[in-house]
């Protein structure tokens, strides 16, 4: 995966998660205050107006630019962990050009523990971490066994999405559901769903020719 | 939804301009930056400098807090969430004349994260901060997780008590155990009667029945103690009052602020009432009330409901309650000696 | 009905109690006799007593006038109802240090007779009084017959005049020409949004459509202007100024007192965002704002709408406004110089 | 009519206002704020709470008693215009033990001037002094013709309710109905009628025996 690649997956992820907008508050309605899909929205509405200023840079900038603006115009609980998760995968992609699968595992394991460090949540708090901890694990075998980055991506996603669905039979210990307790077992996570998105949207950017690893 | 605004997604922006019209001149209030971050002007250099700030849509918290003796520096996210770390940094380097700078919010979620980031920027630029995060409401989380509790009204007493701190020239590292004693020695509150609109999407923040009340419930309507049928104002304030004094406890000779604070659209006469409920359940405890304040000071559009805030009071902290302080919406005005 | 009060029928007495729990100890106030009077302890011989008064359920007016600066005595009917005479009677002698009692209360039937008679009673009594009654609501009556027109929050800007001539040794006769001149510089208009329920009825003070809102319309739902479509806060607060502005006429060059009033569930943010908007229409006038009060401060119940107040100030007026003042809700505390 | 008449009327005025009590604060409701009728019986409730107390005065002290009880305890608009009413009663009766038809015609020509001294309102301008002033005049007229005060008192209590009735034709230049303006036309006043009942009450309480004039 090069830079355009990237340029191309966090347009689609921003187009996506403007379309999922109202569906991701329904889900924070549930158990918080119901903004979750906007806030998610108004930060990637902020990327797509920097994207063509960034077409240039190598990804590790990209990432690293992608969490600056993320920060500054998500908001809410949601605003600073993404902005880890991109400042995160920025930093432990360095400056090369091109990103394997061995590369986005060590890039997916930075953005979970600083994620993890930032909101001091464990899988199974029912957060995003329980998207992107299953989507970590299956990536980092899928490196091991030198599987290329576009289906090794794919799987990840997949994982992503399954963990996401899952938060649905967890009990809220983080953010403003864990105030439900019992009463949040039902409700799937929106975060996590965000986070399955954005996975998917780098799977499908990936181009089909290339190299095999 | 009926309310006097303009562009329902400009509200944070409006406010904070209407705000600025009305106080900047009085108060020496100046924008920082594109942003909604206000700060006053005249703050004496080597002093440590005090910053609130949190979701927009509470008012008057955050910016009403904002004069001498109160708070240096708010800073307003969108309505309900929490500022950007780069706003804060904004309003942080703004206001730091040298001694570092003592931020107060609530113990939301987005607001640790934001503040936290903020935070480390700041130190990165050699700027000693010292983070705050206000947990005084009991029905969030059991004694045993304080740590876990929602922030409620005690930053109305907890800014009060950190501006008399900075006024006096205190130390960032000294002002740290008094401010931290302070929070321990608050306990908050809260019954909710109606639900309240978000500007932005004209939808409820919560559903609550006709002739339902909820002890306990968070500002954006997070559940509190459950639903129960609407009670009279003294039984509903025995009861809130009960278990505040069994949390931190408080004990007989104590002597406590009172705030009796409205979520929006509370009447004063309901207020009064309730803080005549207040007067006599705490005589019964034998808890002596120094001072009350009754109003709306951290409100949720226009819900109705009551917050009670209890402080236990030892000889600094009423001193520093006393030290003269001036704020736009009568923050604890500098009470008569 | 949902409120946080006990019996409906005991809310005036029970919301005075509160008041004097929450205050009398701080503000040195004492109930006169059985009835609603709170008056201040030390106020110094030989000066003119400032007292005022009218129904209860308007909260914070009347007792949260009540201060060092402002009102010497606050005296309560009845939800809605003037007080009566006796009460009056009562309150004036308690605060009566020799130099006479100087009474204001809003231009309303039941007020006006009712404190005539209590004048026509202290005057037997050889205390020599002077009755003040506000008529600052522009909608009530044309220029022409002023004397018709409703009072509205000019009351909160006349205390404050009254109480600084009080403070500064002033004679009764010689406040009379000056509050005569603030009263006749103060314009109010106000609109309403929703209606309130009277507490002993449940039943609500007037109706109003889902989507439209009132101009001019009285704190009782006394009709106004008309009903018309919910408009924007910038649009509808142009239409109030502009005709307050005719009303007078305020002319460029002319310096304001600007307060911006809910009327019980109008959120801090709308007050902001109206104010805003009068300053930049003001601004277009010409006419500049020497200060701001945003907040609740004459309401009716929980009515969801916005009052706007306009004082013309000259050098006197301004000297007198800033005067120091102290009340327990905020009535125009000691500005800073 | 004498002393113990006078205390009948007054219970008889007290229990009719208290049944009337939603009719009046009905009428108060549509060019007021409502609560004229709630505020006349508790004004009245008042008056009986004391009514035993002036059993033995004569109908002068009686009259004067009754004024400032109402003064203290009705409230509104109303209480200070019925206190008037029946202080210049009392005041004109002067210390006669029994009322006769010139005597209650002066009487009630006083408290007209009163209640017109108090609230600067004049005939027409849709008040309660629009029942008063027809059953003063004719009182008087009575009062030349010695008809006995019986007689007289009911005529002039007729007379009192035809001119609330025809209240309800004209434009409110008084009180809260003012604002209305034209919009308080087919609207009758509830002083009016509270005024109409008060003297229907005195009349009713004077018995046939009384002495041909
Ligand atoms: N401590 C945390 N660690 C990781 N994720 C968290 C944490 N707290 C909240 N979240 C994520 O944030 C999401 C809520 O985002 P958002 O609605 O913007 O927050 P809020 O409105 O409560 O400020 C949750 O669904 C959860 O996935
Ligand atoms: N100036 C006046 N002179 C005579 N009667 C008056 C005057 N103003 C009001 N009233 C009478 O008072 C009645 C209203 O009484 P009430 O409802 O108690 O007054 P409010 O509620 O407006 O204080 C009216 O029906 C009218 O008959
Ligand atoms: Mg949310
Ligand atoms: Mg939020
Ligand atoms: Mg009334
Ligand atoms: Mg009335």
């Amino acid at each position: 995966m090069d830079a355009p690649a990237l340029i191309r997956a966090l347009a689609l992820m921003g187009e996506r998660l403007r379309e999922q907008k109202d569906w991701l508050s329904g889900l924070d309605a549930a158990c918080g205050d119901g903004d979750h899909g906007v806030s998610v929205a108004r930060g990637f509405e902020a990327v797509e107006e920097n994207i063509l200023a960034w077409a240039q840079l190598a990804p590790g900038p990209i990432l690293r630019q992608c969490g600056r603006v993320l920060l500054s115009s998500t908001g809410g609980a949601i605003g600073p962990i993404l902005a880890t998760f991109f400042s995160e995968l920025g930093k432990a992609c360095g400056d090369s050009g091109e990103i394997d699968t061995p590369t986005m595992a060590v890039m997916l394991q930075a953005s979970l523990d600083g994620v993890t460090r930032l909101g001091g949540a464990r899988p199974g708090d029912k957060t995003l971490l329980d998207a992107l901890a299953p989507a970590v694990d299956s990536l980092r075998r899928d490196a091991d066994d030198a599987v290329p980055l576009r289906r090794a991506m794919h799987r990840a996603a997949e994982a992503a999405a399954g963990g996401a669905r899952e938060t649905a039979g967890l009990v809220a210990r983080q953010g403003r559901a864990r105030y439900l307790g019992e009463r949040s077992i039902g409700h799937p996570d929106p975060g996590a769903h965000t986070m399955a998105i954005i996975l998917t949207a780098v799977a499908d950017a990936i181009r089909e020719e290339e190299p095999r690893a | 939804m009926k309310k006097l605004i303009n562009d329902p997604n400009r509200v944070r922006e409006e406010l904070f301009e209407g705000f600025l019209a009305a106080y900047g001149k009085q108060y020496n209030l100046i924008r920082v930056g594109e942003g909604t971050v206000a700060v006053r002007r005249d703050i004496p250099d080597g002093r440590v400098a005090v910053l609130t700030g949190g979701g927009s849509g509470h008012e008057p918290l955050f910016l009403g807090a904002l004069g001498p003796g109160m708070a240096d520096a708010a800073v307003c996210g969108d309505i309900f969430s929490a500022p950007s770390p780069d706003l804060i940094v904004a309003g942080a380097g703004a206001v730091h004349r040298g001694a570092g700078v003592c931020m107060i919010h609530g113990n939301y979620a987005g607001d640790n994260m934001n503040f936290r980031i903020a935070c480390e920027m700041l130190a990165e630029e050699g700027i000693p901060t010292f983070q705050l995060r206000v947990w005084d409401d009991i029905a969030s989380a059991p004694p045993a997780r304080k740590e876990e509790r929602r922030g409620m009204t005690a930053d109305v007493f907890l800014i009060k008590i950190a501006g008399a701190l900075a006024e006096r020239g205190a130390s960032l590292a000294g002002m740290v155990p008094v401010i931290e004693r302070a929070r321990e020695y608050c306990r908050t509150l809260g019954v909710a009667l109606t639900s309240a609109t978000v500007p932005q999407t004209g939808k409820p923040t919560f559903e609550i029945g006709e002739s339902e009340m909820e002890i306990g419930i968070g500002m954006h309507g997070e559940p509190g103690v459950g639903r129960e049928p609407m009670a009279s104002a003294d039984s509903t304030c025995r009861r809130m009052i009960d278990r505040m004094v069994a949390d931190l406890p408080f004990r007989a000779g104590d002597e406590v602020l009172l705030l009796v604070n409205s979520m929006g659209a509370t009447t004063y006469m309901e207020l009064y009432i309730m803080a005549r409920a207040a007067h006599r359940v705490l005589a019964e405890y034998g808890i002596s009330v120094h001072a009350t304040h009754a109003g709306p000071f951290f409100t949720c559009q226009e819900m109705a409901g009551c917050m009670i805030t209890l402080m236990k009071l030892d000889e600094e902290l009423k001193s520093l309650y006393h030290a003269p302080a001036h704020s736009p919406d009568y923050f604890l005005m500098r009470a008569l000696e």
